[in-house]
Formats: structure tokens, C-alpha cells, sequence
């Protein structure tokens, strides 16, 4: 027998330890120190319900556990075998008590499909996927579907892209279908590029195949034959087991011609992405797979019309093909049955940052940001409050705690001032600041700037500009009035989604933290302490021993005073490092 | 408009007016053609050349269109049945606004000494949306590049907005491929490879960058100054040459109207300047004929008579951006194009040997200069060949741009001058000559002389409509009594480039080719008052070229009386051993070609 | 590898794969072995889990336990890289974090020759679809 | 006469050569050619722009036009030991930034130089996906997590 202790950092913070200890003398005592182990483990993700404690191989889960309940625990479950009820998980539905594996539903929290495979299979080994459910939903299409029947499911699934913006799978396959051309292609969009974000990349690598399936059954619905994945060439790995992927397929002869017998032929080519945030894009992705600098036009026409070598095309991204199969093979009611009203199914995040369980995540639409921040994410690191999360990378929002309640899907974000984008997440606690968030993500937006419409060209740079000016405590009121200004136009006039999204981290900081702007420039005060320009370094001269570390430390001689007397700073000479600081045993230098 | 009936229309409202327009109009095409006047700046559109420039990159033109949730570039959005366009609402201004701003506030802001100043698109546009100050330009860095000066171009990318023109008419409509986006985001901008100085590229200095760019960032070389000192040297002869193209745009320059032909004024004002010599480039065109002219009789005829080695067809060779195009492109057939000099270097050539010899003058103490609609021409009289001891037979090429800031610096009250005549015996010339500076007009030329000559019988028409027109590749039969001639023009390098595949693949069936390489040829050259993409502009300087022609008493070249005393009394024929010397020449392998390192 | 030709053959590769895998996993079975799945995505790999892995391919061998070690993706647990499984036959995988060799040894001695859990043990916090 | 002239080694122009052929010498798939020739010369100068330009029959400005585009295709030579900073947002609230700035200061180098004697190149990337180790340097194929400003000195002792 185990009992298992949560050592996540919010169980520890609740004494965990102390439980295990007071368990394990308890179990020294009744002499079962042999027999039974106690083993500190990861998070659970039930941290608002912590210390939780969970008895093996029985799964009782008791949570809230004192330390006093040990000597019960160990009498009456380890030695009598009957679970202490009190202590028991409460199902919140039912508000019954469980045990057993019959509760592992309720807390969990999280739904496998973009990822199902990933993490179990050999990503190497295509008879492994076969061996799950894999080519079955093409082989299904090939042999029982025309190709309306599959835009058909697909539509009724109600999948939208999960590459930004969530537009109607369905929708734009039923598109691409009807223009009708010699040659169509299927396009999978693998340039992930959001700082932050690696869903994509995670599923090339864990469970290629589902892409190429996903691809193949796509080119079925639009009758093209022919599939290109555009992947960054910063993902080797990913490369090379889509490479090892096709070449199964192909063995298999599950891509190539006749496929599984069929009059239905399909083969799929990679190209390399170099670098571009912006062939995110699809017109510019589509310019980048043509060998041509990565440069979007104007839609439309929409590559549905005129797309890769100016042929119909239809661009998905990776996690959306990966939720096409298993659509196909356990039906569109069943997909549909998940998530919220106009956002079905799974969305993958990276969770990130301030947060405890960094990780890939897989979650149904309509979750809050509560339970995915405070239960799958453990909560914030260093037991520090929350602030802020950022959605939806450059082109998202950031989002506070009056959000955390909101249900997450497409629609929502959008009207909460962020997005959903490709699914980076990142946490952030109350040492950030708020202004350089605004302004990180701006450095990002004017360096990935492809450079060929004006606003994005050179009013991003504008605002980087004024941000940076403002966190180096030299703006104006009237500035942040230039500064919406600006970001409005750029919205509202830039040429491709690059441009039209990447004020939003301005926007939504202003709307929600706004407060800090006016501390920057009005008070030229950084209340997260974060604007190194901003900050004041001053010696307490109570606490000050004279021991000399931080006048010996600073680089610039900036501290005066004689040994044994308190010393002082000359905040002219002053480089804000920070050296001072770091160097004081005596709590003695202060940091406004 | 019965045509008009099958056509697919749509009705859309603008600024609360209807409009009905062909289906696939854009929304600024519909608001021009109900008098709203939508502003651009990267857009541009040369209508009958195919010609347009359209990245939808500047975003001035952007108007809101009702459900839409952003503005709509109205170059590139197009009309949508029951649309509802506004172009004037304070969220489309303030948008307008601000864009522009951002325009200025990376753009030098020296517009008082900018050689572009008064002609500028951008400065116009600021004029126009009545901007007075650009909003935090103290803490806005500007994107900054290296200067470039080449014999014909100067950039100064500091002042370019990546409108994208020059980029597009290198590449499309040249296929040149001099220039291309380079960098990415705030530092991008239009530049030769490796951002090298354009002598290191395969520019052929057409100048059709210059002659489309909004700004300041692509001008001529000023060679005015260099003219200016010669004339006030009394030790030099000053002779002057003017190209047949500069008479029907000059006048443009001084608010008339397009198609204006100024001839006798334009003499009449380069007499004023001091000149001492005013002569005519026609009349080396009328020799050019007289040569190539020949040329092309002689290997016809060794073409008809079996002869492998005839090199048929022959390529017409007065376009100096045309040759330095196949020496970079196509030196596998630099044997193909007519050993004739152009005009402006037979000009040249004659004038300081046969002319200075009549007037008793040294050739270092005569200065020839030429009035030009070119900028390859700068680059032409600086060819190491095209000189004897160092002194160059042509010392200075200015442009029509140039000559028109140079007549209002010598306080010239251009349009009440009266008509002056060119001097002789350079200044004579024939209709045949004036056509030259239309596309198509070379070729014309050398049709009538060839005929002539060939047959020994007087044309009854001298206009040949069939070799006229804007259409990018043109071709046409003539018949030499009984001999069907194919003759192939093309204007624009890159309907150069189509025949010239042909001949380089052996499919081409024509026995000349006339290419000039700036569209519409040397009427829309580089060095002419600038069109602001408005073709009808060409238009009307073509017609005006062709209106000189019929005025003309005489229309065939080999009819100038001076021409044919030129050969008496120096040259003796065509294509003799003077001749050669004189006003032939050869060409050079430009390839860019890799050295195999041991 | 032979084509497949129908849905009968892809069927057919299916079940024998998935055969031969749920051999491995049940107890008792004359295939039955101890399964090791190391996450070797990209964060993994960077956090070192291909030493992890030759580790455990090499150990086990050398100390005599019948075992297949293979790759798998991303499980999800990106804060505890590098994270290995652990599948006895007949029981439940575990999930552990944070391996390094010691651990990777405890697991070796603990877990898979005594059936005793050791510390590092990463809760699986999602459901998986089949 | 203003020819331009490259000069090249005969085993640069046979590889060049062979990696446009394998890619049918196809424009389109000019990205992909850069690619391979990267990696095989580790960086692309001129001389070999010009080179691929030629085979490919397009150019050569186009051809810097799309170098210059992508940032994963450098002119310059990286440093034996390539450095990157992960500047990802994971690393970035983790405190990137001042180890980026740690590595600035102790090498005396800027992003995207190289250090004289070639030992060290410094560039910042995006993501690794890293996102559990942050902030997260890469240097050459070997991947440093949960790095502080403090590290770096010991880091680079590494490869003294």
C-alpha cells in the first residue's frame, strides 16, 4: 500500500510535509513503516482543495488533510480498510462523496483530443497510431463518405481554426471545394511563432500522424492531391519525425496513390519556414512557400480562390487537423457535445510563466481561467499574487482577475480584449509590469514587422517608442492619449492580422491596468517595481552598519561613506543595477 | 454601350451618392469616376500600358465600408453590390491622419532643398491633408541608408515611403531585377542586392524608377552645373544637341498642357543659355537610319541569299538602357543587334570631328552636350568607347528635367519666347528623325528608307499605322514589293525580353526588331517631366511627336540635304571604313559570371 | 513494408499491434515486460532526457529485466521534464518527474523490481480519448 | 568592362550547384535551397548568394531580398559556440532579458555578432518550447535551463 502526499508547491505551502512526516510516524508506530509507503508526489491540480492525500491502490482521495488526520487515517483506512468519509472528495455536482477511480473524472480537468496520442505512442512508430483508431477515420472517408458527407460531419462538429482568429473549419473547406481548378492544395500551417506558445510543435513531435491523416481526409473534402506543412526550420525534431511519418504513410501506402484501395490519391511535401513570424499569415505563408519573401496581399481573394502557386487552397493549422480524425471516427455529436455553445471541443494551451505546472495543457472550451490557473496550473509561483494572463501571444490581450470566472472560448476572449490565438498562456504576478508587457510585446511586433504596409511598418515602432519613453518615466497624460490614438489606426488600417491585432496588448493593458500607466507618468513610479529607470535605490541609514559590501560593489562609485557610518547614495552618479541590493545582509537598501 | 449589356454590374453608394460600375471595379476606381477624389500615394496605374502598381502598402487611401470592421483600402478593395463606402468620416480622417504622420515622421523633413521639392507626391499629400506637425518626432528614429551615386541615379532611400513603384518597374514591368524589397519591417526598403551601389547591379539605368517614384528617393544625376561652367568658359565651343522626345514634354514643365509641342521655343531658350551651337538629335537619327539602315539591307540580303552567319534579325541599337540590358542579360546575342551607335553618340561623334573640323575648333575645346528624356544617356556618354583620348564625344547628357530647372535658373520666361530655328548643318533633320522618340518610330524610320532603297520606289504613304500603338510587343508585315517583311517592336524591357527569347530559342520568325526600353519609349523616358502615373500623358506626347512628323517637308531620312552632303564631303557611304570608325560600335558581356578559384 | 491495400489490411495491422501491446501489458502473459515511455519531445530532450533514456536501455539490460524502453511525446508536464512512465504489467502506468539517474536507479530498483513507488510521482491530470 | 565578378572556390560551386539540382532548380523553392546551403556553409555570403542567384536564374537582389527577410539566414559567420537566448514570453517574465544583457556585458558583444576570435556568437530566438526551464540558452546544441544572470560567468568557463 502507498499513500501519496501532493508535494505541489500549493499543498506544500499548506503544510503537505508536515503531513507526510506525521503519517509516516504514525504508520513507525502501529510498526506497517515497511508496508506502507508514504510518497511525496507532483501536483494533484486540486490545489483549492489542498493538502490532498490519495491512498493506493484503493484511490481514496481525501483532501484538506490536517496534520492531525494522519493518526486516523492510518487507523481506520490503513489497518481497518474503511475510508475516513470526512475527509473524502466531495464530487461538486453531485455533492456526494467518491472514491474510488469513479472520481477521477470530476477533478480532472482536462480532455485529450488534439493530444491523444501524444505522450503514449511512439511518435516513430506508425503501427502504434494504426493500433489506436489511426487511418481509420480516412479509411472511413475513403470507403462510406463523399466528400460533402465529410465537410458535412465536419461542419456540424462545429471545429473552429485554432490558429487565431477560429474561423469555421468546415466552412472553409466547403470553400475551397467549390472553386474548382486543376490543382488544389492542402496546407497545414506549422509556423508557430507565438513567443510562448508550442502546441504545435508538440503535437508534430508526439503524434505526427494524425496531422497527415487529418491532411489526407481534407484533401478527400476539397478534392485536391497534393498537401504542403509549412514548419519552422526551428523545429528540427518535429521535422524529422514528420519525415519518418510520411515515409511509413508512404510504406503503407497510406499516402500516395489508391489510397487503402480507393480512386483517392494524396502525398504531402514539407517546406521550411525561416524565421518569420508574420508566415503565420496565410497569404504570406503561402508567398513564403513560393520561395518569395513572406509578404501578405490583401484577402481577397482568399487562398480558397487563388492560394499556393495561385491554385485553390485551403491552410489549417496543426492542432486544428489534429482534432479532424477522431471528429471523423467518433462523430460530430460527440465533438459537438464538448465545449460551449459557438466554440466546440479541446483547445491545447501552453501554460506559462509566474504558474507552478508550466505545461501543455488540453482543456474544453467554456473552462475558466480559475481552474486552469489555480487547478492545472497549480497557482502562482513563490506563493505570489496574481495579475495578469496573456492570451493569444502578440496579438492577444492580457486578462485579469475579474476575468477569471469568464468561460473561455473564441468569442469571449475577443470580447474580454484578448484572443485565443495559437494557445500561448502566460501568468504573470504582481512583480510585472504592466506598461513592459505592453512594451515586450511591441519589440516582438516591430522586429517580426514584415515592413510593407505603413502602420504596422512605422506606427508599431511609434508606440515601442513612446512606450519605452514612458517606462523610462518621461511621458506625458497626454501621450497615453496618443498612444490609444495610434493603436486605434493601426487596428484599423494595417493590411494583414499582424498589424490589425498587435496594438492589443496595449490596448487591453491600458483598458485593464491603466492605473499603472497614469503611476508612470504622472508620479514616474513603476508600481510592479519592475522599470529599472524608475526606480530609486536609498541606503536606511537605521540599518545601515557601515560594513562597506555595497560601496565595494557598485560599479559606478556611486556610494559614499566611511567605514561603520552609515553610507549613502548619490542617486545622480546612480545606475539603478542593483548591485547594492544584492550585496546588503542587513535589509538596509531600500528599492522605491 | 450595347457591349456594356452583357457585362456584370453592381450598384454601390459612395459618400451617399449611387453609382453603378462593372463588376471587379475597386472602390477608388467608382469614387474617380463620380469625381471623389480618394488620395493615394503607393498606388499607381498607367491605363493602355498594364501597368499598376498596387501593394495596397501606404493605406492613404482607406475609406470605411459599412460592416466591415476595419478601414478598406479603396486602391485594392473591390465594389461590393450594396456597399456603403463614406470617404470622409473623422474616423477615415484621423485615420488618413495618422498614417501619414507616420509617413513623415520617417521621412527627412529637408523638403526646401530636396531636388524633388514642387513635384513631390508625398509633399503634396502633406499639403493636401493639411498637416502641421508631426506628434512625438522628437523621441522617432528615423530609418537611415547609405547614399548611392551612379552615373545616372542617385538614391537617397532616407526618403523612401516603400511604395514599391521602382521595385515593381524593375521587376515586372523591366525584369531587370536590379532592386528588391530587401530587410524586413522598420529598416525595409527597395535596394540593389547586398545594399551595394547600383554600378554593382545589372541596372541598365532606364530610369523608369526615377520616373515613377513619389520622393525624393530616386533622382537624376545633376549634370547642370557642369553645362553652366562650359558655357562660361570662353575658351570652349558649347554645342548643344536636343532629342527628339524633350520637344513634346518640355512644355509640361511650364504648366502647358501635354502634347505640346515646343520645338521652336526650346531652341529659341537654349540659344538664350548661351549655347553656342544649337543642333538637333534628329539629325543624327536621319544618319543613324542612313547606317542601320543599311546595316539591315546588307544582311538581309545575305539572309535571302541563303547565308547562315546573316544574323537576322536585327535589333535596332539607339536605346542605351535596351543595350545595357542584353550585355547583362543576353551576351550570347550581343552579335544580333545593329553595330549602329545612337544618335546622341553619332551626334557626338560627328560633331567633334566633321563639325569641329568646318568650324576650325579643337575637340578638347568643343563641349558637346545633349538634351535628353533619358538617364541612360548620363551613362552612354560616359562609356570608356564612346571617348578618344579621354575626351568623351558627348561631355554631358542632361535631362528634360534637368534643362527645365536650368531655364528657369537663367530666369527665362520659357512660354513668351519667341520660335527659333536649329542652327546648321546639324540642326536639319526629317520627319523620320522626329519619330524616333516614339515607340515604334525607329523601326518606322528605317521602313521608309529601307523601302526606298531597297525598291527604288517612292512611298505613297509615309505613315505606317500598323507599326504604331501602346501594345507592349507589336508586330507587323510590310511589304517590300513583293517581299513580306516581319518586323517585332517591343517598349518595356520585359516585352523585350519575350522576343529576345524567342531569338535566343530560334522561334523567332521576324526579320527586324525594334525594342526601346522605357514603355511608350523615349517619350515616357526616365529623364521626363514626371507623369504621376497619369498615360494620358504619353499619349498626348506621342501624338505631338507624330504631328511634328507630318509637318515636316521632308520624312525620309535619306532625302536630308545634310545628310547626304555629310557623306559626300566626309564620310563617302554607309557602312564605310569612316563610318565604321565613327559611328559603329561593339558590345560587352556584363553577366555577372563566377570565377572558379583554383 | 507491404502496402495496405483495404480497410481489411489496416484492420488487419491494427489488431496485431494492439495484440501484441496489451500482451506486454498484461501480467502473466508470456510477453509480458515492464514498459518505459520517456518523453522525448523537444522540452525533454532539452532538459536531458536522451541520457535518461539510454539509462535506462543500457541498466536494464545490464540487470536483467525484460523491459521495452521507447520514445514517446510531449506528456504535458513540461515543469517536470524529464518525465518518464513507468507501466508494470497488469497495473496502471506512473508517470514520474524530475528523473535524473539517481532517480531513474531508484525507479529501476524500487519501482520496477519491488512494486514500490518512489518519489516524483507526477498525478495524471487529464482524461485521454480513445 | 563593370561585369560583376565572384570568385569561388570549385567544391562551393559543385555544392551549390548539387543542392539547387536536387531542388530541380525550381524558383519556388529558393527558401528550401538557402536551407541546405546554410547548412552546409554554415552562413550565406555574397559571393554564394550571387552563385545560387545564377543557377537558379533569378535575381540576385531578389535573392538578398529574401535573405535579409527571414532571420533564420545570416551573412555572418556564426561563432563556434553559437549562443541564443531563448526570448520567448515564458523566458521573457522569467527574467531573460537580464541574462541576455549578462551575456552582452561579459562578451562585449551585441545580438547577432560574433566575437573576434569566432569562439562566441550571441542571437536571441524566439521559443524553444522550452517553456518548463525557463529562461532557458542554448549554445550550440546544448541547452541550459533555469539559467540566472549569475550563471553565465560559470557558463562560459565551460568553454574556456
Amino acid at each position: 500500500m502507498h499513500l501519496l502526499v501532493c508535494g505541489g508547491t500549493s499543498c506544500r505551502a499548506s503544510e503537505s510535509a508536515l503531513i507526510a512526516e506525521s503519517l509516516k510516524r504514525e504508520l513507525e508506530e502501529k510498526g506497517l513503516g515497511n508496508e506502507v509507503q508514504v510518497i511525496m508526489t507532483g501536483c494533484f491540480g486540486l490545489c483549492e482543495k489542498g493538502p490532498v492525500v490519495k491512498v493506493m491502490p484503493d484511490n481514496a482521495f481525501y483532501v484538506q488533510v490536517k496534520p492531525e488526520d494522519a493518526a486516523v487515517i492510518v487507523a481506520e483506512h490503513v489497518i481497518k480498510g474503511k475510508p475516513v468519509k470526512r475527509l473524502l472528495y466531495v464530487n461538486p455536482s453531485t455533492g456526494e462523496h467518491v472514491s474510488g477511480s469513479g472520481l477521477m473524472g470530476s477533478y480532472r480537468k482536462q480532455i485529450r483530443i488534439a493530444l491523444r496520442n501524444c505522450g503514449s505512442i511512439n511518435p516513430e512508430n506508425i503501427n502504434e497510431y494504426i493500433a489506436r483508431e489511426g487511418y481509420a477515420a480516412i479509411g472511413k472517408c475513403v470507403t462510406e463518405y463523399t466528400a460533402a458527407d465529410v465537410i458535412d460531419v465536419i461542419k456540424n462538429s462545429g471545429l473552429r481554426g485554432r490558429g487565431g482568429a477560429g474561423f469555421p473549419t468546415g466552412l472553409k473547406w466547403e470553400i475551397a471545394s467549390k472553386n474548382q481548378a486543376d490543382q488544389k492544395y492542402v496546407v497545414c500551417n506549422a509556423d508557430e511563432g507565438d513567443p510562448g506558445a508550442f502546441m504545435d510543435r508538440s503535437v508534430l513531435e508526439g503524434d505526427p500522424h494524425s496531422v497527415l491523416e487529418a491532411m489526407a481526409i481534407c484533401g478527400y473534402a476539397i478534392g485536391a492531391t497534393k498537401g504542403l506543412i509549412y514548419i519552422r526550420a526551428e523545429y528540427p525534431l518535429a521535422i524529422q519525425r514528420l519525415k519518418i511519418a510520411i515515409g511509413q504513410a508512404r510504406d503503407y501506402g497510406l499516402l500516395g496513390n489508391n489510397i487503402l484501395g480507393s480512386d483517392f490519391s494524396f502525398d504531402i511535401d514539407l517546406r521550411y519556414g525561416a524565421g518569420a513570424f508574420v508566415c503565420g499569415e496565410e497569404t504570406a505563408l503561402i508567398h513564403s512557400m513560393e520561395g518569395m519573401r513572406g509578404e501578405p496581399t490583401n484577402k481577397p481573394p482568399f487562398p480558397a480562390e487563388s492560394g499556393f502557386m495561385g491554385k485553390p487552397s485551403n491552410v489549417n493549422n496543426v492542432e486544428t487537423f489534429a482534432s479532424v480524425p477522431v471528429i471523423i471516427n467518433k462523430g460530430w455529436e460527440w465533438f459537438s457535445s464538448i465545449g460551449t455553445e459557438k466554440s466546440k471541443g479541446t483547445k491545447v494551451f501552453a501554460l506559462a510563466g509566474k504558474i507552478n505546472n508550466v505545461g501543455l495543457i488540453e482543456v474544453p472550451m467554456g473552462i475558466t481561467l480559475r481552474e486552469i490557473i489555480f487547478e492545472i496550473g497549480g497557482g502562482i509561483k513563490n506563493g505570489k499574487k496574481f495579475k495578469a494572463v496573456q492570451t493569444g501571444g502578440p496579438s492577444g490581450g492580457c486578462l485579469t482577475e475579474h476575468h477569471l470566472d469568464t468561460p473561455i472560448d473564441f468569442d469571449n476572449l475577443v470580447a474580454a480584449g484578448s484572443m485565443m490565438g495559437s494557445g500561448g498562456m502566460i501568468v504573470m504576478d504582481e512583480d510585472d509590469c504592466m506598461v513592459s508587457i505592453a512594451k515586450f510585446f511591441l519589440e516582438f511586433t516591430v522586429e517580426e514587422s514584415c515592413g510593407k504596409c505603413t502602420p504596422c511598418r512605422i506606427g508599431n515602432k511609434r508606440i515601442y517608442e513612446l512606450l519605452t519613453y514612458i517606462t523610462k518615466g518621461n511621458g506625458t497624460l497626454a501621450d497615453l492619449d496618443r498612444l490609444r490614438n495610434m493603436c486605434h489606426v493601426i487596428k484599423d488600417t494595417s493590411l494583414c492580422g499582424l498589424g490589425q491585432t498587435s496594438p492589443n496588448p496595449v490596448l487591453s493593458t491600458m483598458d485593464n491596468f491603466m492605473d499603472e500607466y497614469i503611476a508612470h507618468v504622472t508620479e514616474k513610479r513603476c508600481p510592479a517595481g519592475s522599470c529599472r529607470d524608475l526606480m530609486k535605490y536609498t541606503i536606511i541609514e537605521e540599518k545601515c552598519v557601515g560594513c562597506t559590501a555595497c560601496a565595494r560593489g557598485c560599479p559606478v562609485n556611486a556610494i559614499s561613506g566611511e567605514r561603520k557610518e552609515p553610507h549613502f547614495i548619490d542617486q545622480e552618479k546612480c545606475i539603478k543595477c542593483g548591485a547594492c541590493f544584492e550585496r546588503c545582509k542587513f535589509g538596509a537598501v531600500l528599492i522605491n | 454601350m450595347r457591349g456594356r449589356m452583357t457585362m456584370e454590374t453592381i450598384k454601390l453608394t459612395i459618400d451617399n451618392k449611387q453609382i453603378e460600375v462593372e463588376k471587379g471595379t475597386t472602390i477608388l476606381g467608382a469614387a474617380r469616376r463620380m469625381g471623389i477624389d480618394i488620395p493615394t500615394l503607393c498606388h499607381m496605374k498607367l491605363d493602355d500600358l498594364n501597368i499598376e502598381n498596387k501593394p495596397g502598402g501606404c493605406r492613404i487611401c482607406v475609406v470605411e465600408v459599412q460592416g466591415r470592421r476595419n478601414l478598406s483600402p479603396a486602391c485594392i478593395t473591390k465594389c461590393d453590390e450594396g456597399a456603403v463606402v463614406r470617404t470622409h468620416t473623422p474616423r477615415v480622417m484621423n485615420a488618413r491622419r495618422t498614417v501619414m504622420e507616420f509617413i513623415l515622421s520617417d521621412h527627412p523633413k529637408d523638403c526646401l532643398i530636396c531636388p524633388k521639392s514642387g513635384n513631390c507626391e508625398l509633399q503634396n499629400m502633406a499639403i493636401r491633408l493639411g498637416i502641421r506637425e508631426i506628434t512625438g518626432q522628437e523621441i522617432a528614429e528615423m530609418s537611415t541608408y547609405r547614399k548611392d551615386t551612379s552615373p545616372s541615379i542617385i538614391r537617397d532611400l532616407d526618403k523612401c515611403i516603400m511604395c514599391r513603384r521602382c521595385e515593381m518597374m524593375c521587376n515586372e514591368v523591366q525584369t531587370v531585377g536590379a532592386l528588391s524589397a530587401v530587410n524586413r519591417g522598420f529598416m525595409a526598403v527597395v535596394a540593389p542586392a547586398f545594399e551595394q551601389n547600383l554600378e554593382y547591379s545589372p541596372c541598365t539605368y532606364c530610369g523608369q524608377c526615377v520616373a515613377v517614384c513619389p520622393t525624393g528617393a530616386l533622382t537624376e544625376v545633376d549634370h547642370t552645373g557642369d553645362v553652366l561652367r562650359a558655357i562660361a568658359d570662353p575658351s570652349k565651343t558649347v554645342v548643344v544637341q536636343t532629342a527628339p522626345a524633350v520637344r513634346a514634354a518640355l512644355g509640361e514643365e511650364f504648366g502647358m498642357k501635354p502634347g505640346s509641342l515646343v520645338t521652336g521655343k526650346l531652341v529659341s531658350a537654349l540659344k538664350e543659355l548661351g549655347f553656342d551651337y544649337v543642333f538637333d538629335t534628329d539629325f543624327a537619327a536621319d544618319l543613324t537610319i542612313m547606317e542601320e539602315g543599311t546595316e539591315l539591307l546588307a544582311r538581309l540580303g545575305k539572309f535571302l541569299n541563303g547565308d547562315e552567319d546573316a544574323n537576322i534579325p536585327i535589333l535596332t541599337s539607339c536605346c542605351p538602357g535596351w543595350v545595357n540590358f542584353f550585355e547583362h542579360n543576353f551576351p550570347d546575342l550581343k552579335d544580333v543587334p545593329s553595330t549602329a551607335k545612337s544618335p546622341q553618340q553619332m551626334f557626338g561623334a560627328i560633331a567633334k570631328s566633321y563639325f569641329a573640323g568646318k568650324i576650325n575648333v579643337s575637340r578638347k575645346d568643343m563641349v558637346v552636350v545633349s538634351i535628353m528624356p533619358c538617364l541612360a544617356k548620363k551613362y552612354e556618354s560616359q562609356r570608356p568607347e564612346f571617348s578618344v583620348d579621354g575626351n568623351p564625344d558627348v561631355d554631358f547628357s542632361i535631362s528634360t528635367r534637368e534643362l527645365a530647372h536650368f531655364i528657369k535658373q537663367a530666369n527665362i520666361d520659357f512660354n513668351n519666347l519667341p520660335d527659333a530655328d536649329f542652327d546648321r548643318p546639324l540642326g536639319e533633320s526629317t520627319g523620320a528623325g522626329v519619330i524616333f522618340g516614339n515607340t515604334g518610330g525607329v523601326i518606322e524610320a528605317a521602313v521608309r528608307t529601307a523601302y526606298e532603297l531597297y525598291t527604288g520606289k517612292k512611298l505613297s504613304r509615309l505613315d505606317f499605322d500598323e507599326l504604331r500603338g501602346m501594345e507592349g510587343v507589336r508586330q507587323a508585315t510590310i511589304n517590300f514589293d513583293g517581299l513580306p517583311i516581319n518586323i517585332g517592336i517591343a517598349h518595356g524591357l520585359g516585352n523585350a525580353r519575350k522576343l529576345l527569347d524567342d531569338v535566343r530559342a530560334g522561334r523567332s520568325t521576324f526579320h527586324a526588331i525594334e525594342v526601346m526600353a522605357c514603355p511608350g519609349g523615349c517619350i515616357g523616358g526616365g529623364g521626363q517631366p514626371l507623369h504621376h502615373g497619369d498615360s494620358s500623358i504619353l499619349k498626348a506626347r506621342a501624338r505631338a511627336i507624330y504631328e511634328e512628323d507630318k509637318n515636316k517637308t521632308i520624312r525620309v531620312s535619306h532625302e536630308n540635304p545634310y545628310i547626304i552632303n555629310l557623306y559626300k564631303e566626309f564620310l563617302g557611304e554607309p557602312n564605310s571604313e569612316k563610318a565604321h570608325h565613327l559611328l559603329h560600335t561593339h558590345y560587352f558581356d556584363k553577366k555577372a559570371k563566377i570565377i572558379v578559384k583554383q | 513494408m507491404e502496402k495496405l491495400k483495404s480497410i481489411a489490411d489496416l484492420k488487419k495491422v491494427r489488431i496485431e499491434t494492439k495484440t501484441q501491446l496489451d500482451m506486454r501489458a498484461r501480467d502473466g502473459s508470456p510477453e509480458a515486460v515492464v514498459q518505459v515511455r520517456v518523453a522525448m519531445a523537444t522540452c525533454g530532450i532539452a532538459s536531458g532526457a536522451r541520457p535518461i533514456m539510454d539509462f535506462f536501455v543500457e541498466e536494464l539490460d545490464k540487470r536483467g529485466i525484460g523491459a521495452v524502453v521507447t520514445q514517446t511525446g510531449c506528456m504535458g508536464y513540461c515543469y517536470a521534464e524529464p518525465t518518464v512512465e513507468v507501466q508494470l504489467p497488469g497495473q496502471e502506468p506512473v508517470v514520474y518527474g524530475f528523473v535524473d539517474r539517481k532517480r531513474a536507479d531508484e525507479i529501476i530498483e524500487k519501482y520496477i523490481r519491488n512494486g514500490e513507488l518512489v518519489e516524483g510521482i507526477i498525478p495524471v491530470n487529464y482524461e485521454r480519448i480513445d | 568592362m563593370s561585369s560583376i565578378k565572384i570568385e569561388l572556390r570549385k567544391e562551393d560551386v559543385d555544392k551549390i550547384n548539387e543542392i539547387c539540382d536536387s531542388f530541380g532548380n525550381e524558383q519556388s523553392e529558393l527558401i528550401n535551397v538557402l536551407h541546405k546551403t546554410q547548412e552546409h556553409f554554415g552562413y550565406l555570403p555574397a559571393e554564394i548568394q550571387e552563385a545560387i542567384a545564377s543557377k537558379l536564374n533569378i535575381p540576385v537582389a531578389q535573392v538578398y531580398g529574401v535573405v535579409t527577410f527571414y532571420s533564420f539566414f545570416t551573412m555572418t559567420p556564426k561563432g563556434r559556440h553559437p549562443i541564443s537566448i531563448c526570448m520567448g514570453t515564458a523566458c521573457y517574465v522569467r527574467g531573460a532579458e537580464k541574462v541576455l544583457d549578462e551575456f552582452k556585458k561579459e562578451l562585449s558583444l551585441q545580438v547577432g555578432q560574433t566575437t573576434p576570435d569566432g569562439k562566441f556568437s550571441l542571437s536571441s530566438l524566439r521559443c524553444v518550447g522550452a517553456c518548463g526551464l525557463a529562461p532557458v540558452v542554448l549554445i550550440g546544441e546544448k541547452t541550459y535551463g533555469r539559467v540566472a544572470p549569475d550563471d553565465v560567468q560559470d557558463i562560459l568557463k565551460e568553454y574556456q
